[in-house]
């Protein structure tokens, strides 16, 4: 058991999944069924089985662990997988919210049911890939590739402004990381592989250093998404369905913040040193701005939409602070508003699937109807504002104090997020929830039943124990990070050294 | 030598002026009878650089066959004196200034294009002396030995000439009814007439 | 005045010109552009043979030769398309080969 | 045991907010309410041993929280005296309140929730005051919040309850704001936010400078201001205050517990736990002193004219907590706390009564609607007139003889007067003067609410009942507090057995003679309370009993007067016209100019624009005319023979 | 001189070419004498002479032979370009049959003239002199203007027969005008005696006026801006079958005499052709991913496709270096799979009325034909460069060749003009399968299907053994190195 390829089995099981989808003849209602369930049984085993991946995982050891080695493009574009303590943990997130969103979806989709199951399937796939890829030609590709299935998600099952939504995700993140790829040529002429292990050893010109990152800050700027680069993000979280969105918040935008701690920090050290204060630049400006563009929408998805940037702004800012706390605490930040802004999606699609609008204005007093909605949705509201106490605080705290350490104005600024996303938040939950229930329209609403419960209990569950309890998390990452950060700072002592004798 | 020169002036300055009249004249017919006249004079030129047989080939292929094609295709089609249209003077202008710009560099490179005397012992196929070789025995015994690929390739490319203009241009007429020879030679009385016997009533 | 080389190639280019110019300066009818391009290989024989005669090497003049004879299927074939496309449109006015564009 | 009181709410928490609908209405009230009650006693025998008697300050570990390279954060309990004294407020009042509630809230139909809520708050302030550590500090902070948010929004079909609560939330959010700043500016200076760490290291670190917001400014002082925002937020302090007043829109009990007795003094818990780090800082207790005395003064002001009669009492809490903190701001903490303590009983009793006089007329709180009501509801009107004399200070200047709040105010004061700090001075006039208005408007209350016509409705006029003896027995025991608290206990907070009380639980400076000084100021100090306590009443009779015309034309008279101090100063119209108009205004100009005016139209729309623009003239290009073709090509070859011409294609 | 008559040449290297030439006559024959009903035969008898043709090249020896005093050379490089031109014609001829049933097209001179045609490209391919290349350019472009207006009863198609003809022979002008600089400057034609004496006369303005001159009349071919102008119009014309042989073999074939030409001939020269490739390869990505997106006729948008698809390949070779071979190599084998698969679903694109190719009559595809709007839709991305399809394997390969040569500029235009071509393909696919259904088409013929499923999967799993295939490209690019 020892030498099988487990990180092969978990990135691929999705896919075999979407193979034996593609067997299911016809399209009547046992047809879907079946369909729904196949999907949501490849989910189910593959987070099972990447459970067994995190059990066998050393959270001690600060390497990369699993490793899996095949010749592929020649010797020096080799297929490579592993996961370290960085990586490990998105991969969980993803396996644990696929089956999260296929079971929502179970309901709420009803035309084209199978071609949906094989692009959610394919997409994980391709999640699961990005984190596992120890080779950046197949992190590309993983990375890249999961924009056919979104696109198609988007397209196909996603509002009335779709073909819109759909084409502006599409494009704009391709824009930005084909300048990526160029990058990844690069990189790949100077140091003669792709291979990311010897690639995090090798010492680039200071020179190559500032476009190497300038080029991958393009892709993964755009795909956190960071201001003013932004703007596809509420149009594909709009017009997608209910999982799509969740998975667009929860895993697709955490890729740009991985990518920033794998290749970024550890890869152009002095060009990230360099360019910190223009990522605290723009953090702030996209934890304000956002926040407050939030307090002005009309439109669930889109103010929550909104308010995931301005989260992201978090995690960006404590990246870049290059101290233990922030860069821990952006990772957990990631974590945590996956399953938050995740299981905010599904609450939105919970009532969507009932109202069929986004409308704020549409809705108003639904606790006095939906007990059990209005609770677990004041939980998931609460962590998004970053209450202690829930998942939403520990990330949010431990970014702003990393980054206290560096410079206290980028800190003042993060800081006032703390109100306003108390304010946009509150102010979201009252018009939706509070109030009497007035509308003729809402009279009639249910609350949740047993799968949309089956659902969201666990997020909320998994919100408040790691708001008390962050020590999983905490302890998985600590290793890597340290690691991290000591590389990290020993490249700039290097370079530091280097610039002092070409005096 | 000085003849050499005038004669070498006036059949440039013909052909240049007659390719001046293949494009500008207003009928189609006259540009046929110019361009005649230019491959003529080109031929002439030939003579002058001493390659007779190609001289004699253009006069006898370009000016026998396909000028005449031409001459024949023109009078076909019966082609009207178009009027110029409108906006035939739009691009006279930028198309003036490009082409002598692009006039301008040729000549350029050309002004002091010398041959360079190294390449007289590096030449591909150096010219046999005149006295014991003629230029037409020089280029066949060249042709059908060393070039025979070229040649044979060549032949492939008329017989493509010959299988498309047919392909294109010739139509069978299903209007028509056309005698087949063979058809009525081979005629006998068993596939000829054929007895059938009809039941009362029911028709063939 | 000497006859040299740069003479030859001075009439070829001004012939190549002109040729040049006569595909894109005609809008009376496409034979004309087809009898342009007769002038273009024509320049480029000029020049085959001025190089070959001067260069003293043959090769120049097997290639005038080889583009003779292909200048000549060419010509079949250009007059035969120009054919066909008469027959469809009724004209071969440069201005009306214009069922395609954008 | 510690583990016990601070569980046992949260127990009740869970119980009643997930089972209270199986369970039943009946059920959660008794299991909360017996839990809270059993955790009270606990306390009770806590603050016996650790404070009066001589058990030890411990810490006790319970988990792990949060662990990242150098910063270490552990779920712990620090009991010390301060803890114990807190323990018996919070779990006192709270225990009291519940039990209210039980008669106060019986025909509510989600009563299991607001019991819930009303444990969950218990232990959230639990956490609060026992907390080993600022982030738990702050955990409980924002969880009391959270609670406040919840129970003022309890009655979600009033638009103006959620406005409220959403308010409460916000606004002190402000000051958290401050808070965690602070706190990472404790964690840069001392490598750890637990609590041991700072104190021993505190001395050490007094003229540390530290490098924010581009300047190296005095670290300790920067931090206590920071800090000190969060406890303004939370303790509604002058500019934060705004919400306090709109807090009065949840249930009466909510209004006893939370924002009169236990979360408002958060902040006053907060800055007293933190005394190590104020006491190094004279700038930071200037600026407390002077928010507090400011408070207090405003506050009161404010309470002259209300006519809501549980507004009268909310401003009259923001005065009383300005008190604390004047006492805080001149170092005598002792004082402070004793005020936080007394306070709890008094102005708990205070709502409550409110409460039951609301409940008595059919839950209407103007108090021009009132008036009469002695006749009625005897036993109410006694404990209502308990709490005003605990609160308006009521005793025998000298003595310490007197109702809770005469021995704590008075303390205030006189520490005030004797204090060597720059803004003392100030707050020793801002007191008194303060003291004055808060003896007149308590008893404008007392008048407008009992004595004089009855102006209510006929329909409320005939429901007029007395409230059932669950409401009247908290009210009772609270009462006893009111009046006893004081005497009982002064000894022990300010008096002689200071240092065996604290344990040093508060730490007062080598130079801090506050409290020594206190007590030997003159003798017109001392009677300078009791005078105003006096004048104010006797202002307040000739107004609202003798003369009920004088304030109608008084506040005719002085008709801008009137208006600025019935519309709270104009605060909440500045407030909502800068920030809540302002944001959301600002928000909708970035969105609409910015996202979409800006960014998307130069950016993925601009270019889309750009590049079909650009594709419709490639495609005019392709005209169709074969000469246009043959000339681009001629110009293509041109272009290139001249570039390479040009680029030295001759070497 | 008598004497060498005697000897001749070694054939064996030629022998597919001859086999083919020898086949194309016979087939005509048959077919003249056979009339109309034995098209279908020819073409059966076509196809199989070149799977022969391929199997003799695949089983012949992999060594680098010359014939013909050195005019034709047979090395791995011509080998494995000539198979892919075999394969582009076979496919391509394989796919008209059913198309020539319908559309009145079953003519037995169709096959012969592809088999000519082929028979000029693998000349081409083994060209090793200027003159062997004139006419092996000259043999497949006179078939092809045949071929464009095969369909002489339609005016589209005799349009495009006569566009593609005037152009082409200007372009054949200036590439004779070229090739006679050329000629004039160093007096030789064969590729290694030009190289030879540039070498020793070092770069003059003649030759570079020849180099420009060549690569204009090259790069023609490959339908590369500016020379590109006829290429939508001719697509658009042609029968479909012939847009889909135009697309496929021709440009493989060009590409690899350009490639040819500029690493032997010209490889003394490079920093001159560089320039030039440079130039033709921007304009043409850009030019292509712009002009396309007005389109609104499907084989209209394929033509601007393959126009910006040369620039990507073009990038490859103006990296001049071997990687860069290898990408242009790699990129040929995508784009020419892209392109049968492409062209076997538009010619599926068939109502009962008639055959169509609007973009907008595809819309809705994926619910009435699933599996051809899926594999239709694999070969869109792959098209655009999006990951994991083949096309971007293609794209890595050139893109990587330009960043090792240092052409930043160029692979970061390239790279953007992909970001802008990829709306076009995107579009297809959001018609596809965002869109409301239009009626569905017939049912396509069992040849379109199998090619389109063959493409579709291969570019969808070119990534697995892209090992082997770019082992294979390296070895034909070492024919250069």
């Amino acid at each position: 058991m020892s030498d099988w390829p487990l990180l092969s089995t978990v990135v691929f099981l999705p896919l075999v999944g979407a193979l034996m989808i593609l067997l299911v003849k016809g399209d009547t209602a046992i047809a879907r069924r079946n369909i729904t369930n196949v999907a949501l049984w490849t989910t189910v085993v593959t987070f099972l089985i990447s459970l067994l991946v995190l059990s066998q995982f050393d959270a001690d050891n600060p390497g990369f662990q699993m490793q899996e080695k095949a010749d592929w493009l020649g010797a020096s574009i080799s297929y490579r997988m592993g996961v370290d303590g960085i990586s490990i943990l998105f991969v969980i997130l993803t396996t644990a919210l696929m089956p999260a969103a296929i079971y929502a979806s179970r309901n709420s989709i009803t035309k084209r049911v199978k071609e949906y199951m094989i692009a959610f399937l394919v997409l994980e796939t391709m999640m699961i890939g990005v984190f596992c890829a120890l080779d950046l030609v197949l992190f590309y590709l993983f990375f890249e590739a999961g924009l056919i299935p979104m696109f198609l998600i988007i397209g196909i099952w996603g509002g009335q402004n779709r073909v819109y939504a759909s084409f502006k995700f599409f494009l704009y993140t391709l824009a930005g990381s084909v300048l990526m790829l160029l990058a990844v040529m690069a990189m790949y002429w100077d140091a003669g592989t792709t291979d990311i292990v010897t690639l995090l050893a090798h010492p680039f010109s200071q020179q190559m250093q500032i476009w190497l990152w300038l080029a991958f800050f393009a892709s993964f700027a755009v795909k956190m998404p960071m201001w003013p680069v932004h703007t596809w993000l509420p149009d594909a979280h709009v017009q997608a369905p209910t999982a799509g969105s969740v998975i667009l918040a929860a895993i697709l935008l955490k890729m740009g913040g991985y990518g920033f701690l794998r290749f970024s920090l550890p890869m152009f050290p002095v060009a990230s040193e360099m360019f910190a204060p223009l990522v605290y630049t723009l953090s702030v400006i996209a934890i304000i701005y956002t926040s407050l563009v939030a307090l002005a929408q009309q439109d669930i998805k889109k103010l929550i939409a909104y308010s995931s940037v301005a989260h992201m702004g978090y995690v960006t800012m404590g990246i870049f602070s290059m101290t233990q706390q922030g860069v821990q605490g952006g990772i957990f930040q990631m974590i945590s508003h996956g399953i938050v802004s995740g299981a905010l999606f599904l609450c939105v699609g919970v009532v969507y699937d009932r109202m069929h609008t986004r409308e704020i204005s549409a809705y108003g007093g639904l606790v006095n109807r939906m007990p059990v909605f209005a609770t677990l949705f004041m939980i998931f509201t609460m962590a998004n504002i970053g209450l202690p106490g829930t998942s939403g605080f520990v990330g949010e705290f431990l970014t702003i104090i990393g980054v206290f350490q560096v410079n206290t104005w980028v800190a003042l600024f993060a800081a006032t997020g703390v109100i306003l996303s108390a304010s946009y938040a509150l102010w979201l939950y009252r018009r939706i929830i509070f109030g009497k229930l007035e509308k003729e329209s809402l009279k009639g609403i249910l609350d949740m039943d047993a799968r949309e419960k089956l659902i969201l209990v666990p997020l909320a569950a998994l919100t408040i124990l790691f708001g008390f309890y962050p020590a999983p998390i905490q302890s998985i990452t600590a290793v890597a990070v340290e690691n991290l950060i000591n590389n990290y700072q020993a490249a700039l002592s290097a370079a530091d050294k280097l610039a002092l004798l070409a005096q | 030598m000085i003849l050499q020169s005038v004669f070498f002036y006036l059949f440039s300055a013909v052909l240049l002026i007659s390719a001046l009249m293949v494009i500008g004249a207003r009928n189609p017919v006259h540009s046929v009878l110019f361009l005649i006249l230019a491959f003529f004079n080109a031929a002439a030129l030939f003579v002058l650089l001493g390659a007779e047989f190609l001289a004699m080939l253009l006069v006898v292929v370009y000016v026998g066959a396909v000028a005449v094609l031409f001459l024949f295709i023109v009078m076909m089609l019966d082609v009207d004196f178009v009027e110029m249209r409108a906006g035939f003077l739009q691009y006279m202008p930028i198309g003036l200034v490009v082409g002598v710009v692009l006039l301008a560099e040729l000549l350029v490179a050309f002004g002091g294009w010398a041959v360079s005397p190294d390449l007289a012992a590096n030449l591909g196929e150096p010219m046999p002396d005149i006295a014991q070789v003629s230029n037409i025995e020089a280029i066949g015994s060249l042709l059908y030995t060393k070039y025979i690929f070229y040649f044979q390739t060549a032949a492939l490319i008329l017989f493509v000439a010959m299988v498309g203009a047919i392909v294109l241009t010739l139509h069978h007429r299903t209007d028509v009814k056309r005698q087949k020879i063979e058809r009525q030679v081979a005629r006998t009385v068993e596939n000829s007439i054929e007895i059938v016997e009809v039941e009362t009533g029911s028709g063939i | 005045m000497e006859i040299g080389l740069s003479h030859y190639l001075t009439v070829a280019a001004i012939l190549f010109v002109i040729g040049m110019f006569g595909i894109f300066i005609n809008r009376k009818n496409v034979i004309v552009i087809l009898m342009s391009v007769e002038l273009i290989l024509l320049a480029v024989n000029i020049n085959f043979v001025a190089f070959s005669s001067f260069l003293g090497d043959l090769g120049g003049q097997i290639f005038g030769l080889l583009v003779l004879t292909v200048a000549a299927a060419e010509a079949a074939i250009g007059l035969a398309i120009l054919v066909v496309f008469y027959r469809n449109r009724g004209s071969i006015a440069v201005e009306d080969v214009n069922m395609m564009k954008g | 045991m510690y583990s016990a009181i601070l569980f046992l709410p949260l127990i009740g928490f869970l119980i009643a907010g997930f089972f209270g609908r199986t369970l039943g209405h009946k059920a959660s009230e008794i299991i909360t309410s017996t839990l809270l009650v059993i955790a009270a006693l606990l306390s009770w025998i806590a603050f016996l041993s650790v404070g009066i008697g001589h058990g030890s300050p411990q810490t006790v570990n319970i988990l792990t929280w949060i662990s990242s390279g150098d910063l270490q954060i552990d779920w712990a309990i620090r009991v010390d005296t301060l803890t114990v004294v807190m323990l018996v407020v919070v779990n006192t009042i709270s225990a009291l309140v519940h039990i209210y509630s039980i008669g106060y809230m019986h025909a509510d139909p989600n009563r299991a929730r607001f019991f819930a809520y009303l444990s969950l708050f218990t232990f959230a302030m639990l956490s609060l005051v026992t907390a080993d550590n600022l982030l738990q500090m702050f955990f409980g902070w924002e969880g009391v919040g959270l609670a406040s948010y919840l129970l003022i929004g309890f009655w979600y079909q009033k638009p103006s309850a959620n406005a409220a609560a959403m308010k409460a939330f916000i606004v002190n959010r402000v000051g958290d704001f401050g808070f965690l700043l602070g706190l990472c500016g404790i964690y840069v200076l001392f490598d750890s936010v637990s609590f041991g760490n700072i104190f021993a290291n505190a001395d050490a670190m007094k003229d540390t400078t530290i490098h924010f917001l581009g300047q190296d400014l005095n670290a300790m002082t920067t931090i206590c201001l920071l800090l000190f925002m969060g406890a303004m937020g939370k303790s509604a302090q002058f500019l934060l205050h705004t919400w306090l007043p709109d807090a009065m829109e949840g249930p009466t009990p909510v209004s006893a517990l939370i924002h009169a007795a236990t979360m408002v003094t958060a902040g006053v818990f907060m800055v007293a736990r933190l005394s190590p780090l104020f006491e190094l800082s004279p700038t930071a207790l200037e600026v407390v002193t002077f928010i507090g005395a400011t408070t207090a003064f405003f506050a009161a002001t404010v309470g002259l004219v209300q006519n809501d009669i549980k507004r009268v009492i909310a401003y009259s809490t923001c005065s009383q907590l300005g008190y604390m903190f004047v006492a805080l701001g001149i170092g005598a903490y002792g004082a402070a706390v004793f005020h936080l303590f007394t306070h709890a009983f008094f102005k708990a009793l205070l709502f409550l009564g409110a409460g039951s006089v609301i409940h008595a007329v059919s839950d209407e709180q103007d108090m021009r609607r009132m008036g009469g009501l002695r006749k009625h509801i005897k036993l109410t009107y006694a404990m209502m007139l308990i709490g005003t004399f605990a609160l308006t200070g009521v005793g025998i200047p000298g003595t310490i003889l007197g109702f809770a709040g005469f021995n704590s105010k008075d303390a205030i004061i006189e520490s005030a007067f004797a204090a060597t700090n720059s803004m003392a001075n100030y707050a020793f006039a801002m007191t008194v003067i303060a003291a004055l208005f808060t003896s007149f408007y308590s008893w404008r209350l007392i008048f407008m609410t009992f004595h004089g016509r009855e102006r209510m409705s006929p329909d409320a006029k005939a429901h007029i009942h007395e409230s059932p003896a669950v409401m009247m027995v908290p009210l009772m025991v609270l009462a006893l507090g009111a009046i006893a608290a004081g005497m009982v206990f002064s000894s022990y907070f300010y008096g002689h057995a200071y240092d065996e009380f604290w344990k040093g639980a508060l730490f007062t400076g080598a130079e801090n003679e506050v409290m020594h000084e206190s007590h030997g100021v003159p003798v017109m100090v001392k009677l300078a309370p009791f005078g105003m306590m006096a004048i104010g009443f006797l202002v307040a009779v000739v107004f609202y009993l003798l003369s009920p015309v004088i304030p109608k034309r008084l506040a005719e008279r002085h008709n801008w007067l009137y208006r600025f101090l019935l519309n709270k100063w104009y605060f909440d119209e500045l407030y909502s016209f800068i920030f809540i108009r302002g944001a959301k205004g600002l928000g909708s100009l970035l969105w609409k100019r910015g996202d979409e005016g800006i960014i998307d139209r130069f950016g993925p729309n601009g270019i889309a624009a750009r590049v079909v623009a650009l594709t419709n003239r490639i495609n005019k290009l392709q005209t169709g005319y074969v000469y246009h073709y043959a000339f681009a090509m001629m110009i293509g070859v041109a272009i290139l023979i001249t570039y390479s011409m040009l680029s030295g294609g001759t070497h | 001189m008598t004497t060498e008559l005697a000897t001749l040449p070694n054939l064996m290297p030629a022998l597919p070419e001859i086999l083919l030439a020898i086949g194309a006559m016979g087939l005509l024959m048959l077919g003249a004498f056979g009339g109309s009903k034995t098209s279908q035969a020819v073409n059966g008898f076509a196809v199989a002479l070149l799977i022969i043709a391929g199997a003799i090249i695949l089983l012949g020896t992999s060594s680098t032979v010359t014939t013909f005093n050195d005019a034709f050379i047979q090395d791995p490089f011509a080998r494995l370009m000539k198979v892919l031109v075999i394969i582009g014609s076979g496919f391509s001829l394989a796919m008209s049959v059913g198309y020539a049933q319908v559309e009145k097209f079953d003519r037995f001179e169709y096959p012969v003239l592809v088999l000519l045609a082929t028979i000029g490209m693998m000349l081409m391919l083994s060209a090793n002199d200027l003159i062997a290349v004139y006419l092996g350019l000259e043999l497949q472009s006179l078939t092809l203007y045949v071929l464009s207006s095969f369909k002489r009863d339609s005016v589209k198609a005799t349009e495009a027969g006569l566009k593609y003809f005037v152009l082409g022979a200007l372009s054949s002008g200036m590439l004779l005008y070229g090739m006679s600089l050329v000629y004039g400057f160093t007096g030789q034609t064969s590729f290694v005696g030009i190289a030879d004496t540039v070498h020793m006369e070092g770069v003059g303005i003649g030759i570079t006026f020849g180099l420009v001159f060549i690569l204009a009349g090259l790069t023609f071919k490959i339908s590369a801006v500016p020379f590109h102008m006829w290429t939508p119009d001719v697509y658009e014309g042609a029968p479909t079958p012939v847009t889909a042989f135009l697309a496929a073999a021709p440009k493989v074939a060009a590409m690899g005499l350009i490639v040819r030409a500029v690493m032997t001939a010209f490889d003394p020269m490079d920093l001159q052709w560089q320039q030039v490739i440079t130039f033709v390869s921007i304009l043409s990505m850009v030019l292509g991913a712009f002009a396309a997106i007005g389109q609104r006729n499907i084989k209209r948008l394929m033509a601007y496709s393959s126009i910006s698809h040369m620039g990507y390949a073009l990038v490859g070779l103006a990296a001049g270096n071997s990687a860069g071979v290898v990408g242009v190599i790699i990129y040929l084998i995508t784009y020419l799979a892209m392109t049968l698969g492409t062209f076997a679903a538009i010619m599926s694109m068939r109502r009962r009325d008639g055959a169509v190719e609007r973009i907008d009559d595809l819309a809705g595809l994926s619910r009435s034909d699933l599996p051809m709007a899926v594999l239709l839709g694999i070969l869109m991305f792959s098209l655009a460069g999006v990951p994991w399809m083949g096309g971007f394997i293609g794209k890595w390969f050139v893109f990587s060749a330009a960043i090792e040569a240092g052409l930043y500029p160029l692979a970061i235009i390239g790279v953007l003009a992909s970001v802008v071509g990829a709306y076009y393909y995107l579009r297809i696919v959001k018609i596809m399968f965002f869109d409301e259904p239009a009626p569905a088409f017939e049912r396509p013929s069992s040849e379109l299907r199998f090619v389109l499923v063959v493409s579709g999967l291969f570019m969808a799993t070119m990534v697995f053994y892209v090992g082997p295939i770019r082992a294979v490209a390296e070895a034909a690019a070492n024919s250069f190195f």
